[in-house]
């Protein structure tokens, strides 16, 4: 009985793992590099991964659910251009960002109604929807698009950050990843509608039968991603101060990425949002150290990033494995 | 005479190539429990779904209270009233305890999950089932008995009319059992009409007012219990006269000559799950195992078939040591096992009967050696015979079989490899009557061949009936062993309870 | 035209013997999109002898579409256990960096070593799955990212030429008039089939990708079986890898297999494997393939640019998803003919 | 170390033998000179070039230098690093940005230019007379926009050149080889006689289409491309390409001179041009062997 009482915690397990390897990996940098422990390196990291994770937080929803969305990376990009091109034209910029939201949450609607109507995999209609989202974007404009606006100007980037020294503010950027992490932990944790996305997600048919709203839940996790994926788009846009159609090829499988480091299986049912921002920051973190080290050339670069995530996965595993049933 | 609160008419469902339900008429009282009987596939669980909006129906109307209803999910029944457990646990398992007994109807505050209340509601749930358990646990890592209790604890949690129960006791023991029936009587006795699905008999009789009896999808007819003999109970179900019933049920105490040994523990043991066990298991005959749910029965069955590994003691086959490192060790050693749990470690649910059947003798055989398609279709073909499989062809999917004909499935799958030692662990459950006393003829046959026979069961006086000697567990451990005339009932009974009062 | 003659009545035959199999469908699909360039695409079914080949744009279809044909092969298996490898892309671009690399030292060697590394990614791959128990696509993922590091490292960054008959014939060599990459992919597609359909393989696979638990509970090597798919689906990858790099003669770590990877998983699940697993269609996966390659060779002859082709290519895959779908098949099926519950409920009326 | 600069770099990545050649350009002489370069590559993302500026800035790094991976996009970061107080250099593609005092140079070649040379030079080998298939590179990158523009103005008086076929190759030997199958097949294919690529690796993969569809490059058809890499060489030796405009990427030298001005604190012309050269047949055999890329 002592047994069952441990037990729960070990679902905790892998995002406690994920954790420690992450201080670990920043303790190793701070050794290993003059200037890693600084502040500075920190606030970057927050600020640097902000669209990734506003984005994966979004698709840590939908795999929950037991679905993929592999349209993030396009959305993200789609609505930078949107909003680009719309703040081009003249359009206001909060008008413009609003049109960004409204898309990719009715984008991701679209795909989930695809996805409950007509019992279609997700995998090859979310992919449907990444093509579709990419190619949109180079409809909208066929090439990079800065924006000229004094709200993007001025406003974000320096009514919007908070000052830490002369040199050095925490962007609006990092303050927006930890909200929607918070926004989306207290979903996942303390709403109805996020336990129902986990119940669905560990089983479905069970989940119809115990009389979990099975259609709504899915449309709404889909409209959920979508509305993140445009979230992380609109904070790439603060970011970058740009749009640009051909940009953030891939941003979905860092996503999934971030979600599986942090403890979240792809079967669905089982993880946690926190977890979800550890994986991002592992993941910003292992880019921050191969640039630190500053000798790599290309090559060695993705072996360094694989060799790392080999290497972070495996102790992940290690530490949280568990007698399986 | 009480009002009627659930009535349907005319329930038709098919499915590709079966007609499950065929214009059934079926009528639940207030106050009143209503049996549903029938065979495997008689169309039961078929009827349930169509009245809760998990299959839409082909044609037919339901009632209840007078009101039509048409629910086109399980959400809708129950908000029409009707709360349904259905068979097989259909839980969430990734979620904890007292969220699955609570999930759809969370208290909110400022629309945050009150967590407090859902633990509290559902420890008082389970309480009235008599059952304390720690509700934070994940539900996957409970029992499968546990888990059918959460499940009836869930269904009993709401203010509701009809209270559907397909096969709820099939893995309780008679304790469990006993508790339900309690909880049930109280909300029969509160005006809430019951409908309760079992194989069996002594429940049945024990708890129903009234039994609607089906047969291959159609409505055999509706008696009132007192009216009705089991004898005749079961001749409605089989479609046969009573005295064919008669003779079926006549069976021939067991043979009592046990040959050799054929595998022996000393002292295995694994942490957490069993305490130090000696067992001896000898050719030609039947081993039970006894004991309350949770005793470690299951747990003993897997650290045999090589599915945990002992991290103490030893293990013997025909004298010499051996030490199975995985289910394929064990199956060369001819070792079978089939697992409590059909539905998540039995069936490949999106394969054919016949490739669930041959699996395991195909694993055995390896990966090379194809068994040939025509040794297939007969192995196919003399399992479904013997064994009485219902299906549509060797083809149908196993998903879209009834559960009991799922069990029988497995059970063939097993005794196609034609094992020495059969490990079986609630293999009766879900089965029907007249299936039953052919798995239990079955074993005294298998046995009488020169199997050595391991029987888990929670029914006492089954596994009483077909065992020759009876390893009490109690706390995951071994408290006693019952050999001769001490193989009855009562003996076991007063051992797991001599136990529990030491 | 000859090729009107022979190709429509054997798609029609295909269709017609594949008319209650999975199959129907992606050849529905296929057959609705070569129906549109030959009624559409000026010169798409072309086809003439020159140099004792046959030329036209649907051989090129056949030649390009081979490497994602060889993919598909193996993703089918992987898939088939519940898992998925994102690293043939990659895996590719190893293999024909080190063919490249070592073509000058022997043919054997050049072709030995390409397929040895792609079996080493392979069991990489398989070894990380069931060995260290990792999800697939996590697992696979290390490879995507490190495996093009690899291949760049083989040829230190610079495309390799080879000019070695023998390795151009590969990928751009022809037997009986027809590319010999279509001899390439039919053999192995006979190979895989037998391998999967006359051993016990194909059932321990979708046995595995089905339950994995009861798999495990029955005694089937789960995690050997995984371990070979991985390793299939490098060998698969390997060869494909190396026709690439035949094609252009040329080693490019950068860009052979690119984004490959997205192609042949959609190949798979176009042709009727689902990505959770169990049940699969080898020959399914192969007209995914086509279908997708054929997709690609038409926007290119129509002139549309590969920045906005993407909206036709998801156009065309959200088509072929609701074709298989089940549910749209019962509605359209109940436009047909009345609904019986209708019926019914008439009469009872 | 006082003395020395330490200089951040931010490479594109490594998608082109082009693109090796500049690295090792810039790392060799860096090594040569005794600097301390922290070298970081974006693997053709913007994002992680955003990330490493900004990591330029954490490290302390007196100058920083990068290669931008499209034109827009870097207002913020560029303000940081001013605020910062380290001067930037642009390598090989330009910003755009509404404040010129973001960077302080900008080395590199002019891709329009680029694109009007090879117009130039067909309209006087074809004497105005061409019916052109053009290789773009990737959509949207500033290579591919500006050498079709710069074409496009050289070739735009001339009645008898027209441009029958545009499509992306994506700067790549692969899909420069299918897409040239593809023109060539099309019912307009036969007519082609002109092949202008974006750069060399597309023309020599479209090379091989038109041999295997059994006409002569560089005779049946005219072929034209940019950067001027070895294999290009070859190509024209070997009489199956006509013509390269080069884009040089040995730039280490350049910059580290400028590096020196920089922190010098001399001024600088905004604008800095590569020495380039244009190549054809007949000065192909000659400049072989002493291309190192
Ligand atoms: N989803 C389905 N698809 C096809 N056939 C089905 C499906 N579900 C049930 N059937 C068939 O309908 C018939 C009735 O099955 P049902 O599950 O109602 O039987 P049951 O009376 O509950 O039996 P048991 O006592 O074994 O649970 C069986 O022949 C079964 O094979
Ligand atoms: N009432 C209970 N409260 C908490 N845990 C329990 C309870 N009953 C069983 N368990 C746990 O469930 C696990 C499974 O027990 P096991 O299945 O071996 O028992 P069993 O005798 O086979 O019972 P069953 O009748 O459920 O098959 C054990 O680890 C046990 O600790
Ligand atoms: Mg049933
Ligand atoms: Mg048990």
């Amino acid at each position: 009985m002592n047994l069952a009482k441990l037990r729960p915690s070990a679902r905790l397990l892998p995002v406690l793992a994920s954790l420690g390897v992450l201080i670990l990996l920043y303790a190793g940098g701070c050794l290993m590099f003059e200037n890693f422990g600084s502040l500075r390196v920190l606030i970057n990291l927050f600020g640097d991964n902000a669209f990734l994770g506003v984005a994966a937080v979004g698709a840590t929803f939908v795999i929950l659910s037991g679905g993929i969305d592999l349209s993030v990376g396009a959305v993200v990009a789609f609505t930078g251009v949107l909003i680009a091109s719309l703040i081009g034209h003249g359009q206001p910029p909060l008008l413009a960002i609003g049109l960004a939201l409204g898309f990719g949450a009715g984008f991701g609607a679209l795909m989930g109604a695809l996805i409950h109507l007509y019992a279609l995999p997700p995998f090859l209609v979310t992919l449907g929807g990444m093509f579709l989202a990419r190619g949109l974007a180079f409809v909208v404009h066929p090439e990079s698009l800065s924006i000229d606006h004094p709200f993007y100007g001025e406003f974000i980037s320096q009514t919007l950050s908070v000052p830490v020294s002369r040199r050095l503010a925490i962007p609006f950027t990092a303050f927006a990843l930890i909200a929607v992490v918070l926004a989306g932990t207290a979903l996942a944790r303390w709403s109805r509608f996020g336990r129902n996305v986990l119940a669905l997600g560990s089983s479905e048919s069970s989940a119809r039968l115990m009389g979990v709203p099975i259609g709504s839940t899915k449309i709404l996790v889909y409209t959920l991603g979508g509305f993140l994926s445009a979230l992380g788009g609109v904070v790439a846009t603060f970011y970058m101060q740009s749009g640009n159609p051909a940009s953030f090829v891939g941003l979905e499988l860092d996503a999934i990425a971030a979600a599986v480091i942090g403890g979240t299986l792809l079967r669905g049912g089982v993880g946690y949002i926190p977890g979800t921002l550890v994986g991002v920051l592992i993941l910003g973190l292992i880019q921050t150290l191969v640039i630190f080290q500053g000798t790599l050339n290309s090559w060695w670069t993705r072996i360094a990033v694989g060799g790392l995530l080999f290497v972070f996965i495996v102790l992940q595993q290690l530490t949280s494995r568990r007698r399986d049933g | 005479m009480s009002a009627p609160v659930l009535v349907c008419r005319g329930l038709t469902k098919r499915f590709p190539g079966v007609v499950a339900l065929d214009g059934v008429d079926f009528c639940a009282r207030g106050g009143e429990v209503h049996a549903l009987m029938g065979e495997n596939g008689a169309g039961k669980s078929t009827l349930i779904k169509a009245l809760t909006g998990v299959h839409p129906r082909d044609a037919g109307e339901a009632e209840v209270d007078g009101r039509p209803v048409h629910p086109r999910s399980p959400r809708e029944a129950e908000a029409a009233g009707i709360s349904t457990v259905y068979q097989e646990v259909n839980l969430i398992p990734d979620l904890s305890v007292a969220e699955n007994i609570c999930l759809g109807r969370q208290r909110t505050r400022l629309g945050f999950i009150r967590w407090g209340d859902a633990r509290t509601r559902a420890r008082a749930a389970l309480a009235r089932l008599g059952l304390e358990l720690d509700v934070d646990r994940t539900l996957s890592e409970c029992s499968i008995a546990i888990q059918q209790l959460v499940a009836i604890a869930r269904a009993t949690d709401i203010d509701a009319r009809v209270l559907i129960l397909d096969e709820p006791t099939s893995s309780l023991d008679a304790g469990e059992v006993a508790q339900l029936f309690t909880v049930v009587r109280r909300l029969r006795d509160r005006g809430l009409a019951i409908v309760f699905v079992s194989h069996f008999l002594d429940q049945v009789y024990a708890l129903a007012d009234r039994i609607t009896v089906l047969r291959n999808g159609r409505l055999v007819g509706e008696f009132p219990v007192a009216e009705l003999p089991r004898l005749q109970l079961v001749a409605h179900m089989m479609g046969r006269s009573v005295d064919e019933v008669e003779a079926l049920r006549h069976r021939e105490r067991p043979a009592a000559a046990p040959g050799e040994p054929l595998l022996s523990t000393r002292g295995l043991a694994l942490r957490h799950a069993v305490l130090p066990l000696d067992l001896e298991l000898r050719r030609g005959e039947v081993l039970g195992l006894g004991g309350l749910l949770g005793s470690g029965r299951t747990e003993v069955a897997r650290l045999l078939f090589g599915l945990d590994r002992a991290d103490a003691g030893e293990t013997r086959l025909e004298g010499r040591p051996v030490t199975f490192h995985s289910p394929a060790d064990a199956m060369r050693a001819g070792l079978a096992l089939t697992p409590e749990d059909r539905k998540t470690q039995a069936i490949l649910p999106n394969l054919t009967v016949r490739e669930n059947l041959i699996v395991a003798l195909q694993a055995r055989r390896g990966l090379w050696k194809q068994i040939p398609r025509a040794e297939q279709d007969r192995l196919v073909a003399d399992f479904t015979r013997a064994l009485g499989i219902k299906t549509s062809g060797p083809e149908q999917l196993i998903r879209n079989l009834s559960g009991g004909n799922q069990q029988k499935v497995i059970l063939a799958r097993w005794l196609a490899t034609e094992p020495r030692l059969l490990i079986l662990d609630e293999p009766t459950r879900g089965i029907d009557v007249g299936a039953q006393a052919d798995i239990e003829r079955l074993l005294a046959r298998l046995r009488d061949e020169g199997l050595a026979i391991v029987f888990i069961c929670a029914d006492t006086a089954e596994l009483s009936r077909n065992s020759q000697r009876i390893a009490v567990l109690r706390d995951h451990a071994k408290v006693a062993e019952l050999t001769g005339p001490d193989v009855n009932e009562q003996a076991v009974m007063r051992a797991i309870a001599r136990e529990t009062a030491a | 035209m000859i090729v009107d003659l022979l190709l429509w009545p054997a798609l029609a035959a295909l269709l017609w013997v594949n008319r209650r199999r999975p199959l129907l469908w992606p050849l529905v699909a296929l057959a609705l999109l070569l129906l549109f360039n030959r009624l559409f695409t000026p010169g798409f079914f072309a086809l003439e002898i020159r140099d004792g080949r046959l030329y036209g744009t649907l051989v090129d279809v056949l030649n390009q579409g081979s490497k994602v044909m060889l993919l598909a092969l193996g993703m089918t298996l992987v898939i088939a256990t519940g898992g998925v490898d994102l690293s043939v892309g990659a895996t590719m671009a190893i293999a024909g960096a080190v063919m490249a690399r070592l073509a000058g030292v022997s043919i054997p060697v050049a072709l030995g070593g390409g397929l040895g590394v792609a079996l080493l990614a392979g069991a990489w791959n398989g070894l990380l799955v069931s060995a260290f128990r990792i999800q697939p696509i996590i697992a696979t993922l290390i490879l995507m990212v490190a495996g093009r590091g690899v291949a760049q490292l083989v040829t230190d960054g610079q495309i390799i030429n080879f000019e070695q008959p023998a390795l151009v014939y590969l990928g751009n060599g022809s037997l009986l008039g027809l590319p010999f990459t279509l001899a390439l992919v039919l053999g192995m597609f006979v190979l895989t089939a037998l391998l999967v359909r006359r051993t016990a393989l194909g059932l321990f696979i979708e046995a595995i990708g089905d339950n994995e638990t009861a798999a495990r509970f029955t005694g089937l090597p789960a995690r050997p079986v995984k371990f070979l798919v991985y390793v299939f689906a490098g060998l698969c990858a390997g060869l494909a890898g190396l026709v690439a790099a035949s094609n252009i003669k040329s080693a490019d770590a950068n860009h052979i297999g690119l984004y490959l990877e997205l192609d042949a998983i959609l190949a798979v699940v176009v042709g009727g494997t689902a990505l959770t697993g169990g049940r699969f269609q080898l020959a399914g996966s192969l007209v995914g393939a086509l279908l997708i390659q054929t997709l690609g060779t038409t926007l290119y002859a129509r002139n549309v640019g590969a920045d906005v082709a993407t909206v036709p290519k998801a156009i065309v895959i959200l088509a072929v998803c609701l074709l298989q779908s089940p549910v749209l098949r019962a509605k359209l099926a109940g436009l047909r003919r009345p609904a019986p519950a209708a019926l019914r409920k008439e009469g009872a009326a | 170390a006082a003395d020395k600069p330490v200089v951040g770099f931010s490479q594109i990545g490594a998608e082109s033998a082009w693109r090796t050649a500049n690295t090792d350009s810039i790392k060799g002489e860096a090594a040569k000179r005794g600097i301390t370069l922290k070298f970081a590559d974006a693997q053709q993302k913007q994002e992680n070039q955003i990330k490493a500026l900004r990591s330029f800035i954490a490290q302390n790094v007196d100058v920083i230098a990068f290669s931008p991976v499209v034109e827009t996009g870097w207002e913020p970061v560029l303000r940081e690093i001013k605020k910062a107080g380290i001067p930037v250099i642009l390598t090989d593609r330009a910003v755009k940005v509404s404040d010129p005092s973001l960077f302080v140079t900008f080395v590199g070649s002019d891709f329009v230019e680029e694109g009007r040379r090879a117009g130039k030079w067909l309209v006087e080998k074809t004497k105005g007379q061409a019916v052109i298939a053009e290789l773009v590179g990737t959509p949207g990158s500033a290579p591919a926009i500006d050498r079709k523009k710069g074409f496009e103005e050289a070739i735009a008086g001339q009645a008898g050149m027209k441009i029958i076929k545009s499509q992306s190759g994506d700067f790549t030997r692969a899909k420069g080889k299918e897409v040239m199958e593809t023109f060539l097949k099309s019912p307009e294919g036969k007519s082609i006689n002109v092949l202008y690529a974006h750069n060399d690796d597309m023309a020599l993969g479209a090379i091989q289409a038109i041999e295997e569809a059994g006409l002569k490059p560089g005779t049946d058809i005219v072929i034209v491309s940019i950067d001027g890499v070895k294999g290009a060489f070859e190509a024209m030796v070997a009489g199956k390409l006509n013509c390269t405009v080069e884009c040089n990427p040995l730039i280490g030298a350049q910059l580290f001179d400028l590096v020196a001005d920089v922190v010098a604190g001399k001024t600088l012309p905004k604008r800095i041009a590569v020495e380039e050269g244009l190549y054809d047949q007949s000065q192909a055999a000659a400049a072989l062997p002493s291309r190192q890329y």
